[in-house]
């Protein structure tokens, strides 16, 4: 960014040249508004800029909006707007203030104006200067060779004890779910032991013990054994309730005994 | 696995010297076009360096050379020195011509940030057209900053470290002459204080309040 | 900077000293895209500069610093030291988890072991992935064992050294028993209160002799 491109906008060389009538009419897209308009005329206006009068500046305005609108020029709203408040300032300036009206001091929207008029410039100025700075690539330079930081990506993987632990918890314990269904295999169920009974019963015309009526392998398995125990002595009290049976036992702990109803004594 | 890379680090590298750790420093900064912070550099060095000390040292090693060692926002870069640039023209980069709008923008959100759009266009005096804004986006001199506290909470502007280290800026506080507009109360939003504008209008002896007092 | 460019301007009708030249010589060298000749480094210098002489000087600046001066072919560049080569690869270590899959299969070679795919598949009741062990292989946690004596002759897989080495156990025998991990409550309480677990363990085990060889 050179100095002099940034500059063209407000070298005051210019000025003159974009103040004449026609150029300015021309060149009304050349302005950044119509703060930047103010700031041309005012800059135009004298040599020493401390004499620029708010007054004088809001006429001159107020005189190119009236040239432009008599080439009948289309200008944009805010340079219109501008114009209004610039002609409203006018008439504060020109009229003696009145306290009556709570409206404020024509000096005052005075002072404001050349606030924003002297901090537009003081941008413009800090702007130049900055651009002014030596700049990267223009004056100093970074490295020129630039190696690349390689990123390696390594992935570890890791598991605790505690992990492998629980892991195999996990494992075991849904196996513990597994043998109960296995261990039908054991059991002798009570529809089993009925038709087991059923069919022996018709033999046992007098007092027999229950556990003739275990099927033979019980002996050599512990649990089918138990299994085999429980069901044969509910499907026995299943036989008595159904009428066909009798069942006694002499003593806790006694052999229980079985034997086929005489139906002839009913 | 964890014990085994750090036995690994420590075993490699016990303590280096604040002379090892700046030419650790020194290589890094070397080999980078970006500047880095020091927790860039931390990372990438042994564990236990400090990158702060290392590069105090570093940079008194090289105060007069051609090459500089620079600090700009939080991090570190080597620059060849300003007054060499013209051994350089060969490496000089085709910039962008910025508008006129863009130069002010960017000045306004420096000196002023964080800087609301409608704090941009009230010093400019005119709306900000998209490009604008967009275009320092894009170069990354210009940054989104908090959103204000005031209605609307509307997004503000900040530079960047890009910026910083475009200008060769170690912060914004180097501005140029930031101190003598905020004296002049240039930087504040408001209108400063009437009486100082009475002042301003005795010196002038006119009717008018007076402006460009340079 | 202004002032800098006058006074480099000045100096361009005397000879630079030695210092002033090699100064030169390390910005180019620093700032350039290539390695840089003799000649290429002259044509952009003042007149009556001694490249030469310039870059003998700025290497005895450069012994034993980050980066070095090097001449390669007829050219000199700057590179990072040899030794701190590290420091332009950053390991981005990323530690991860073992799938819960990976987790109970290395649980289950190292309770059971030697392990046949088989019976893995058979303890988790899923079939095994083929990733999954080859995981427990690549970690180098996992390794083969000898074939079993069964009829296919399938291969086995035991937990290695390095297994041990990474949950900090002598031998498999330490691993916690189905009591212990009870005890410290990982097992859940559906449990039987016999320890019939470790009954089926036996019970299993009784057709492989060789459990726990190491």
């Amino acid at each position: 960014m050179s100095e002099d491109e940034f500059d063209s906008g407000i070298d005051i060389a210019n000025v003159s040249d974009r103040m004449s009538p026609d150029t300015l009419l021309v060149n009304i897209d050349g302005y950044e508004g119509p703060l930047d308009l103010l700031l041309v005329m005012a800059r135009s206006q004298k040599v020493d800029l401390r004499k620029i009068s708010i007054l004088q500046l809001a006429m001159q305005y107020l005189s190119f909006i009236e040239q432009a609108s008599a080439l009948r020029i289309e200008l944009a709203a805010d340079y219109l707007v501008m114009a209004a408040w610039l002609a409203y300032l006018k008439s504060r300036l020109l009229l003696p203030p009145d306290p009556a009206h709570g409206e404020p001091d024509g000096e005052e929207l005075a002072a404001h104006l050349a606030f924003q008029l002297k901090r537009l410039q003081a941008m413009r100025d800090a702007a130049a200067k900055l651009m002014a700075r030596g700049q990267l690539g223009q004056d100093f330079f970074c490295r020129g060779i630039p190696e690349d930081v390689s990123r390696i990506r390594k992935v570890t993987y890791g598991a605790s004890l505690l992990d492998l632990m629980q892991g195999y918890a996990r494992i075991r314990t849904r196996d513990e779910f597994r043998p109960y269904v296995m261990s039908r295999d054991s059991v002798f169920t009570l529809e089993q032991a009925l038709e087991r009974m059923r069919r022996l019963i018709g033999f046992a015309g007098s007092w027999t013990d229950i556990s003739s009526y275990l099927p033979d392998t019980s002996s050599s398995d512990g649990k089918r054994r138990r299994s085999a125990t429980a069901s044969t002595f509910a499907a026995a009290l299943e036989l008595v309730k159904e009428g066909n049976v009798e069942i006694r036992q002499k003593e806790a702990f006694a052999a229980i005994e079985l034997r086929l109803k005489d139906q002839s004594l009913e | 696995m964890n014990e085994d890379i750090e036995e690994k680090t420590e075993s490699l590298f016990e303590t280096p010297s604040l002379e090892a750790q700046s030419r650790m420093c020194e290589a890094m900064l070397f080999a980078s076009a970006e500047s880095l912070t020091i927790r860039d550099m931390e990372e990438r060095m042994p564990q236990g360096c400090n990158a702060s000390k290392a590069l105090e040292h570093l940079r008194a090693l090289y105060e007069n050379r051609g090459v500089k060692l620079v600090k700009t926002g939080g991090s570190w870069a080597f620059r060849t020195a300003p007054d060499l640039g013209f051994l350089m023209r060969q490496e000089m980069v085709e910039r962008r011509k910025l508008s006129r709008a863009a130069i002010e923008t960017l000045a306004i959100i420096a000196y002023h940030q964080p800087a609301t759009r409608a704090e941009i266009e009230s010093i400019r005096g005119v709306s900000a057209s998209r490009g604008t804004i967009d275009q320092l986006l894009e170069l990354e001199w210009v940054k989104f900053g908090r959103r204000k506290t005031t209605p609307g909470r509307p997004v503000t502007f900040m530079v960047t470290e890009k910026f910083l280290d475009h200008f060769g800026l170690e912060s914004v506080m180097d501005l140029p002459g930031l101190s003598d507009l905020r004296a002049a109360g240039l930087l504040a939003n408001q209108l400063p204080p009437n009486d100082r504008l009475r002042e301003n209008d005795e010196e002038s002896d006119s009717d008018q309040p007076s402006f460009f007092e340079d």
